[in-house]
């Protein structure tokens, strides 16, 4: 039906540069209100977290059985966010996914921004906050460690690890496009790119090195966001709390985790085609594929949030059985619906081509999914520790305004990085876009070659890239 | 006779791709293929063709790393473990396999990401003083051909490169 | 500078050196060293029924004492026990401070015209004992007690009570050539858990923390 | 004992400076709170004996946090009273205590306390000296004819008691009011009358059953720990005792029982009289010697006419008089709901008719024995002297009233119109630790030190099996140099009005020391002198008595038919002023502990509640929570509703306590008073109030409040928290 | 010293294995607790805020459940009565189980939380940091955290001169729970230590069980075969280290409560009795 291409492959290089570095530029008044809401959203989680560092934790709402709030629940949404990166930039990378090079730039920055933001709360949610480095392993005369069976300590090495990964990730493979930036700028920002890009050529050497520093970042980078997931599912799966201890639950994190990152690009993927004008690179195709992906992963997490009823349901364990029944029934199951009905129905209109290249439904989808991703960690979170082994002290618990503020304040925080990076790096890798136009050009040409030397005709269904989902 | 550097600027792959293919086959005397560096705006592995084979090392760093960062990993969760006064155990293992894996597992991946970026940029020798022949145009569409040769070869290269359609040479004295 | 050459040459040593088989165990025996270092940290002997005094110095601050109290002349020149005047120390986990009444009973006749003396006993006759300052002074969540330890270090070992003053310095420092008391032992938890080790006393974390 | 300010200093620094805060708020505690010269050591001036610092030590005294009288032993460290616990040798306690014994030390360290006398001056009180105080007191004192002189004070016992009586009767008066809201006035008149003796030995232990008609003997009745240990006995005994209760309310017996029958109140002495006619009828018990009135009246009773008034199944009471036949010997006791009705006497006799007809006097009520210090026994009320007290205040025939150890204004129902008998006193002294309601209506007000830094013995009115003169010594110095004890503010009194006999005593030790030393040889050691029998005392904390065993004789007494004759009008339902073991009157309302230990049955915190059967609340379209107004002849009460099954759904209750106009932080404003609702009826017999007789309405409002109480679950859904067993696998296992 | 202590470690860890874990503990305390004579008076409980500084939080802070009683009696009723609980209330004394094998001490990530020689479980305040993890991986709920610096209200002064100097006065952030009176089994401890004798039973005595009206709480060293708790323990048949227990007469009422989620608690219950009429 539709039968675009994934890129114009004639599209000039210059062009691409051009594009690229103007979005850099000139910050338009809407951007400054945009950084002006995000800083205002920061100083309300920041008047917040004053609030709760010299009060104590209880402004917060938190007690007895609900020990942890939404401060956790809203950490593994984003560690959950974070691995959109790995998924548009590593994965797809390694399959040869060359659809992934337009978008996965702003990708991959979210996963170290959302880490960023992440890491924040379990600091945020400790009682002393100012002993927050007695969780790592450093050498004092007291002989202290940390114990490294706890789960959080495995956070802890595991964020600290994924973080740099992330950035690493992240840095590496902008330094030619930070080359490209650094011959292009002028004043402060010329100095800033020529410090980043440390001193990229272009040399065949470089490239080289490049290519497979790429690769074997991208190959840990995989097991490593599985890992990190699988660890934050630990908090929970490691204790014997029912709902919480599911064998289930890293495979579930996990995909919950793309199924958010994946529904956070296609949100990202929308304001900055709209805002940055980069329909040349953000195509429509490009869109699809990010929606069956997202549809495909939407239907992994609901397979097994399936099971995972399913296997409490046999597994016929008590507590286990009777926390299930409270998420749908009890006080909380308005989350609990609307997060099924989010996360498992709403996704169906990715299957839908004609909506699936509507931006501005996908937009509100994506925000949909997204929210249905916050609301299922809440129901990690909350049910359990309402209604746990003990029903002396069942109880239930909504956030408080400080917890509000900070956890919206987390997204002004996120948001304001966001921005930053959009503006002073490139948000479109444009080597790499580059090298999408070359290769695809040069397929093209084969092509046509191809077709010309067996004197077919019809050569115009033969594009590069997949066609799209006929009549879907 | 002093050493001169030679940079020709070609609009697209293909040119530089002949001109470097030209070298190779005129076998001017005193230049190598060896010595022919490619600039490009993106990676074109298939120069390999006529520049030949040039190895990469990165991943036995990351393969050190890899090993490093395991058995660092247990032997100091362990030494760690072993040394808490007072055993918080509870009739469990001091020092317990299971968990020590996670660890071991993520210390596996930090160093061999960390070791990956060090080797990365040493071996690809970023990090130094810029080549003073570098042409903008190589960040933005154009091929460049670097080449060092003796200065008695240095005409027939520029030749070689005009006969490839050089949008623009460049050349410096080597010290 | 030839960066090209320089590049492929330094390339291509860099490239002989990593064929060689021997760079391997020059790395692992580097990861070995760091790896080890925990041990290393707390190694020393086990424990035993000797004493094994505590190391270790601290270069305490000055203390304003309301009376600058002259630990020498009492304890060197007059050799006056510690437990004399902190009797406490043997029977509670506090050593305490001699009450004012004790120190009137010698300075009723010794040494009255002494300015210190007699701002002693402006204090005893205001019926205000002085204002000491705490110079050991251990966190409040540390439970230390002066009893046990001497029991530790004097009574259990038949060590003669008259020369407590060697077990006192163990933290109090050569108190006997001090005039006000300073810190000269730093009290903070790794010295004392090292003191515990070499000793043999608890490893418990609730020896200490309540 | 030297230096008081410098120890009270030395308490206050170097006392603090050990127990301190530990981990100080934002600082890294292994860095910045090692420090050097910044905390003050202060040493004492003088040593002070047996004061190690760092070590506590335990001394004896007696609780006077309610009038049972129980040892306690407190922990005294570096001058510091810490905790207190019960005392072993005391065979009142046996070395334990309940939550408001614990919760002594925080009446003692408590905020609020009066530091200073205060006199009225131009409608308000101010803080005056001692002299100034005591000098208005004499001054009214000398101006006063005698007779309108009176104190009016909580249960007295010991050399206090004597000294109060010895005021009055050097000032000619005989008027002193004694007044307990939580009391068992009326069942000590039937015990009066039918056994010679108002306070019979109560041998729980040895009963095999025991009925309770409300007589909450674990939680607020007589002597509640005592009592407690003896339950465990009870329970205990080679044939697990049976405990049935009959109560309104549920209270803490009732929640222990192994069956608790919800009763009408007032309907208990007809119970009693069908469970007797039970007993007559078909278990051959012998009535002959009964008066022929009660002997009708257990004719009247049978099984369906009492179950039609009572409202409980015939077979119940079958089952019951059965039980009491086949557990011999059981005990058969009556509590405050049986004793607030205008025929509580009538009620409380029929009751105790039950124990005669069983046979359970002599078995397990046995008689306490003489007791040979009358002077020192204990003064105990009840609530009839409210009545006598506000007629003779509205009368004018009183001029100085001494007020001690209770609260009238507070305690008093609103219809009684205490407050106007009140300002028909010209001149009311107040002694007190707190500014409670009474003492802000006062127009002096002399602050007295709480009984852990006083002088003291206590006799109580119950004695167990070994009869005591408990000692009150003090475990501290005072906390604040201006108030006194109150033996004395009193010794201080009879100094003026006696001179000629007190004015030999320097204080109240002196006189008690004194009092000791009087005591007959045999309550000393062989070759003691007086000084270390008087240490062995303290060091023991109390002083055994022998008493002469006495029988007891059985009187028949006759009494009215107890049946309830009022319908209540248009007011529904039965009203409960609930006692709470905590709270007890109200007095201890101004404890934080006793406020945030959760109430028993309903684990309601920190506020007062209306009890209310779901049944009751559905008809009456009242939701847990919701605030309702209680609304009786006499006034309203608002309250939160808090709905729980263990009521007679005729009944609504208010538990007493909370809904202090005064009293400190910790008591103001927080909850209604129930007594403040109560019709001012008067037991027929003994004129006691009513306080069970009262009818009131419920309605809600359309305000909810969340009821704030420990546990979200009252079943325990599935878990074995609390597993239940039968009695015969009990039996099986460990019994018999 | 750590290599020593590590292969020390490893063989009492095998030894735990074959023999039941606490055989090397020189103390364990443990507590018995009828239930069938607790008659839910709260004396317990206030005797915990006595001798614990136990912070008074307030009636705002206990409605948001903010409350700090170690010890807490919970009230059950019947599941199946009908108009009246006809057989009374159930209270439980519902303190810190002090598990061998407990939920806590792993999952705290700077081991604040561990065990003790003694089979305490200890809680290091000062170690705190606050990340509650043990709290939620108790299933008794019998961790209480300090959401405020609860000390500058909760004892004005001169209330705060009856704190406990023998224990910390917690601060906001830090965890805390029961310790079975630590303080108390150090005093015992220490002077039986001073007259070089073992400790001997009802010395040292948790402030729940000293105030106890009815006797119902026994405390007492598990390991001295004597002490009336390790007597009670053997007459129930309730062996620690067992999931389910193998009891030879099945109706004697000794339990121990979510025994078979294997935390092993230290405190056995014994069942309520009563006597249908």
């Amino acid at each position: 039906m539709y039968n675009e291409k994934d890129i114009n492959e004639q599209i000039a290089w210059a062009k691409i540069n051009a594009d690229v570095l103007r979005s850099m530029e000139n910050p338009r008044k809407g951007y400054w209100l945009a950084v002006l809401i995000c800083v205002l959203m920061l100083i309300c989680a920041a008047f917040a977290e004053y609030i709760q560092y010299t009060t104590g934790m209880g402004p917060a709402n938190l007690n007895n059985p609900h020990m942890w709030g939404m401060y956790i629940s809203t950490f593994v949404f984003w560690i959950g966010m974070s691995h959109s990166g790995t998924l548009l930039s590593a994965i797809l990378h390694i399959i040869h996914a060359d659809w992934r090079k337009p978008i996965y730039r702003f990708a991959e920055a979210m996963t170290t921004f959302s880490l960023m933001t992440a890491g924040l709360f379990p600091i945020i949610h400790l009682g002393r906050v100012w002993n927050m480095y007695w969780v790592l392993p450093y050498v004092s005369d007291r002989g202290h460690w940390p114990n490294f069976r706890s789960p959080l300590v495995w956070d802890a090495f595991a964020i600290s690890t994924y973080l740099s990964a992330s950035m690493l990730f992240l840095f590496i493979g902008m330094i030619p496009d930070l080359a490209i930036c650094r011959d292009n700028a002028k004043g402060w920002r010329k100095k800033l790119y020529t410090v980043l890009s440390l001193g990229w050529m272009g040399t065949d050497r470089q490239w080289r090195n490049f290519r497979k520093t790429y690769l074997l970042m991208a190959c840990f980078l995989i097991p490593l966001a599985v890992s990190v997931h699988s660890i934050v599912s630990a908090d929970f799966a490691m204790s014997i709390m029912p709902g919480w201890h599911v064998t289930t639950f890293p495979p579930y994190f996990v995909a919950g985790a793309l199924y958010s990152g994946c529904a956070a690009i296609i949100t990202l993927f929308v304001l900055l085609r709209y805002f940055f004008r980069f329909e040349e690179y953000m195509t429509t195709p490009i869109m699809e594929k990010t929606c069956k992906l997202t549809f495909a992963i939407a239907m992994v997490w609901t397979y097994l949030n399936l099971v995972e009823f399913c296997s409490v349901w046999y597994g016929h364990d008590i507590y286990n059985k009777e926390v299930l029944i409270a998420k749908a029934t009890g006080p909380y199951a308005w989350v609990f619906w609307i997060m099924i009905f989010c996360g498992s129905v709403v996704p169906f209109t990715l299957a839908v081509q004609k909506l699936r290249r509507h931006m501005p439904t996908m937009f509100v989808v994506s925000l949909l999914l997204n929210l249905s991703m916050f609301f299922e960690r809440w129901m990690i979170v909350a049910p359990t520790l309402s209604m746990s082994h003990d029903p002396h002290q069942w109880d239930i618990m909504y956030a408080s305004v400080v917890q509000w503020a900070i956890v919206f304040g987390s997204f002004g925080w996120f948001g304001l990085l966001f921005l930053v990076f959009v503006k002073i790096f490139p948000s479109v890798s444009m080597y790499e876009v580059k090298e999408m136009v070359f290769h695809r050009r040069r397929h093209l040409v084969n092509e046509e070659a191809a077709a010309r030397f067996h004197r077919r005709k019809d050569d115009s269904q033969t594009t590069t890239g997949e066609p799209g989902l006929e009549g879907a | 006779m002093s050493k001169h550097c030679v940079m020709g600027l070609f609009s697209d792959f293909d040119e530089a791709f002949a001109a470097i293919s030209d070298i190779r086959k005129t076998k001017v005397p005193g230049v190598s293929v060896d010595d022919v560096t490619l600039k490009s705006p993106i990676e074109h592995p298939e120069i390999e063709e006529v520049l030949g084979e040039r190895p990469v090392h990165v991943q036995k760093f990351t393969l050190f790393g890899a090993i490093f960062g395991v058995t660092f990993g247990f032997f100091f969760l362990a030494g760690a473990q072993a040394t808490f006064l007072v055993q918080p155990q509870g009739g469990k293992a001091v020092v317990p396999l299971p968990s020590n894996f996670v660890l071991m597992y993520e210390m596996l991946i930090f160093f061999a990401v960390w070791c990956t970026f060090f080797a990365y940029l040493f071996l690809s020798g970023l990090l130094r003083k810029r080549h003073t022949l570098y042409s903008e145009k190589v960040s933005l569409d154009q091929v460049g051909i670097l080449i060092d040769v003796d200065e008695d070869c240095l005409e027939p290269i520029k030749d070689l490169f005009k006969r490839h359609k050089a949008l623009e040479i460049r050349e410096e004295v080597l010290r | 500078m030839a960066v090209n050459k320089q590049n492929h040459k330094s390339s291509s040593r860099l490239k002989l050196l990593l064929e060689k088989r021997h760079i391997w165990f020059a790395m692992l025996s580097i990861a070995a060293v760091l790896a080890v270092y925990p041990f290393v940290v707390m190694s020393s002997s086990s424990s035993a029924p000797e004493i094994v005094p505590p190391g270790g110095s601290h270069n305490g601050e000055n203390v304003e004492q309301p009376i600058e109290f002259p630990h020498n002349t009492h304890v060197k020149d007059n050799g006056i026990n510690c437990m004399y005047c902190h009797t406490y120390a043997r029977r509670s986990k506090v050593a305490g401070i001699p009450p004012t009444s004790k120190c009137m009973g010698c300075h009723k006749v010794i040494a009255t015209d002494k300015p210190r003396i007699q701002k002693l006993t402006e204090y005893w006759e205001q019926k205000s004992p002085p204002p000491w300052k705490k110079v050991h002074d251990v966190p409040d969540f540390v439970h230390f007690t002066h009893e046990k330890h001497l029991k530790r270090f004097v009574f259990d070992q038949d060590f003669p009570v008259e020369n407590v003053k060697e077990v006192c310095a163990f933290c109090h420092g050569d108190v006997e050539n001090m005039t006000v008391a300073h810190k000269v032992k730093p009290l903070n938890m790794g010295w004392c858990k090292t003191c515990h080790i070499n000793n043999g006393g608890p490893g418990d974390c609730w020896a200490c923390h309540k | 004992m030297s230096g008081k300010i410098d120890r009270r200093n030395f308490l206050k620094i170097m006392g603090l400076g050990g127990a301190g805060t530990a981990l100080g708020g934002c600082d890294l505690p292994s860095t910045v709170t090692l420090e050097e010269g910044k905390e003050e050591v202060v040493s004492y001036l003088m040593p002070e004996e047996y004061v190690i610092p760092g070590v506590g030590v335990w001394y004896a005294s007696t609780c006077a946090q309610c009038a049972a009288g129980c040892g306690i032993h407190g922990r005294v460290r570096e001058g510091r009273v810490l905790k207190l616990e019960g005392n072993p040798d005391s065979s009142m306690n046996h070395g334990k205590i309940c939550m408001m014994g614990q919760s002594g030390v925080q009446a003692h360290y408590n905020p609020d306390r009066i530091k200073t006398p205060m006199l009225r001056e131009g409608g308000n009180l101010v803080a005056v000296s001692w002299e100034k105080a005591v000098g208005a007191i004499q001054e009214k004192l000398s101006a006063a004819n005698g007779d309108q002189v009176a104190w009016f004070t909580g249960t007295l016992s010991g050399h206090q008691a004597a000294l109060v009586s010895n005021h009055l009767e050097a000032l000619g008066s005989r008027k002193h009011y004694i007044h307990e809201p939580i009391n068992a006035s009326v069942w000590q008149a039937v015990n009066k009358d039918m056994l010679g003796e108002a306070m019979p030995r109560l041998r729980l232990d040895k009963a095999q059953m025991i009925l309770s008609f409300g007589a909450d003997f674990l939680g607020t009745w007589i002597s509640p720990v005592h009592f407690s240990g003896e339950y465990a006995k009870f329970r205990k005994q080679k044939r697990r005792g049976l405990l049935v209760t009959i109560e309104p309310k549920m209270s803490l017996t009732g929640a222990n029982s192994d069956l608790w029958i919800p009763a009408i109140p007032g309907t208990e002495g007809v119970i009693a009289l069908g469970i007797a006619h039970q007993l007559v009828k078909n278990h051959s018990k012998d009535m002959s010697s009964l008066p022929a009135s009660v002997q009708g009246l257990i004719n009247k009773y049978d099984a369906a006419t009492t179950a039609k008034i009572a409202g409980i199944d015939e077979k119940r009471i079958q089952r019951i008089a059965e039980l009491l036949v086949e557990r011999s010997p059981s005990l058969v006791l009556a509590g405050a709901p049986v004793e607030g009705q205008a025929k509580g006497y009538a009620s409380v006799a029929a009751v105790m008719l039950l124990n005669q007809l069983l046979g359970n006097i002599g078995q397990t009520i046995e008689s306490q024995g003489s007791f040979p210090f009358n002077q020192l026994k204990a003064k105990t009320g009840g609530t009839s002297d409210l009545f006598s007290f506000v007629e003779t205040a509205k009368n004018k025939q009183l001029s100085v009233v001494f007020f001690y150890g209770t609260n009238p204004k507070f305690t008093a129902p609103k219809a009684m119109e205490m407050d106007s008998a009140l300002n028909d006193v010209p001149f009311k002294v107040a002694i007190s630790m707190f500014m409670d309601e009474t003492s802000m209506a006062a127009d002096v007000v002399l602050p007295a030190a709480s009984y852990l830094e006083d002088w003291g013995t206590h006799v109580a009115a119950y004695q167990p099996q070994q009869t005591a003169i408990s000692m009150q010594q003090p475990l501290m110095e005072k906390l604040y140099a201006e108030t006194r004890g109150f033996g004395d503010i009193v010794l201080d009194l009879l100094k003026v009005a006696k001179k000629d006999v007190y004015s030999a005593f320097a204080d109240y030790y002196a006189y008690l020391k004194n009092a000791h030393a009087a005591l007959p040889a045999e309550y000393k050691e062989a070759g003691m002198t007086d000084g270390d029998a008087w240490s062995a005392a303290l060091q023991k904390g109390l002083v055994n008595v022998a008493t002469g065993s006495m029988s007891l004789p059985v009187k028949p007494v006759s009494f009215g038919d107890p049946a309830p004759a009022d319908s209540g009008g248009k007011f529904a339902y039965h009203f409960v002023p609930s006692a709470r073991l905590g709270m007890w009157d109200g007095r201890h309302a101004n404890l934080p502990w006793i406020q945030e230990a959760p109430d028993q049955i309903t684990k309601v915190v920190w506020d007062s509640w209306a009890e209310i059967h779901p049944l009751t609340a559905q008809k009456l379209g009242i939701k847990n929570g919701s605030i309702i107004n209680v609304e009786s002849e006499h006034g309203t009460a608002k309250v939160q509703a808090v709905l729980i099954k263990a009521i007679h759904p005729d009944v609504i209750a208010i538990p007493m306590g909370q809904g202090h106009e005064e009293y400190g932080r910790y008591a103001k404003g927080r909850g209604a008073n129930p007594l403040k609702l109560l019709n001012p009826v008067k037991e027929e017999t003994t004129g006691e109030l009513a306080m069970y007789a009262t009818r009131v309405n419920a309605s809600p409002t359309s305000q909810k409040e969340v009821v704030v109480r420990l546990g979200a679950s009252d079943t325990q859904a599935g878990r074995r928290f609390v597993v239940t067993v039968p009695v015969e696998q009990y039996q099986r296992t460990e019994g018999a | 010293m750590s290599l020593e202590n590590l292969l020390g470690n490893w063989s009492q860890y095998r030894k735990g294995h074959e023999e039941g874990g606490f055989h090397d503990y020189k103390h364990l305390w443990g507590m018995a607790i009828d239930l069938d004579i607790c008659i839910g008076c709260n004396a317990c409980a206030t005797a915990c805020y006595a001798e614990n500084n136990l912070a008074v939080v307030g009636k705002e802070r206990f409605e948001k459940g903010q409350a700090m009683h170690w010890l807490r009696l919970e009230r059950y009723w019947d599941q199946n009565e009908l108009d009246h609980p006809a057989q009374g209330a159930s209270f439980l004394p519902m303190m810190c189980q002090q598990c061998d094998a407990a939920t806590c001490e792993p999952v705290c990530p700077v081991a604040a939380t561990y065990h003790t020689p003694d089979g305490l479980n200890a809680q290091v305040y000062n170690r705190c940091i606050g990340s509650r993890y043990c709290s939620n991986n108790c299933p008794y709920r019998n961790r209480y955290f300090n959401f405020y610096s609860y000390y500058e209200d909760s004892w004005p002064e001169p209330l705060n001169m009856q704190l406990n100097p023998d224990l910390t006065v917690r601060d906001k952030g830090v965890m805390e729970k029961c310790t079975f009176c630590v303080q108390r089994i150090r005093v015992a401890k220490d002077n039986a230590k001073m007259e070089n004798r073992p400790v001997a039973d009802g010395e040292a005595m948790t402030a729940c069980a000293q105030a106890c009206p009815t006797n119902a709480i026994v405390f007492g060293d598990y390991m001295d075969k004597d002490s009336q708790v390790a007597k009670l323990w053997k007459k129930h048949q309730v062996k620690l280290r067992l999931t389910k227990q193998n009891k030879e007469n099945p109706e004697l009422r000794g339990y121990r409560i979510f025994e078979e989620l294997n935390v092993d608690p230290s405190v056995m219950y014994l069942e309520r009795v009563r006597e249908e009429v």
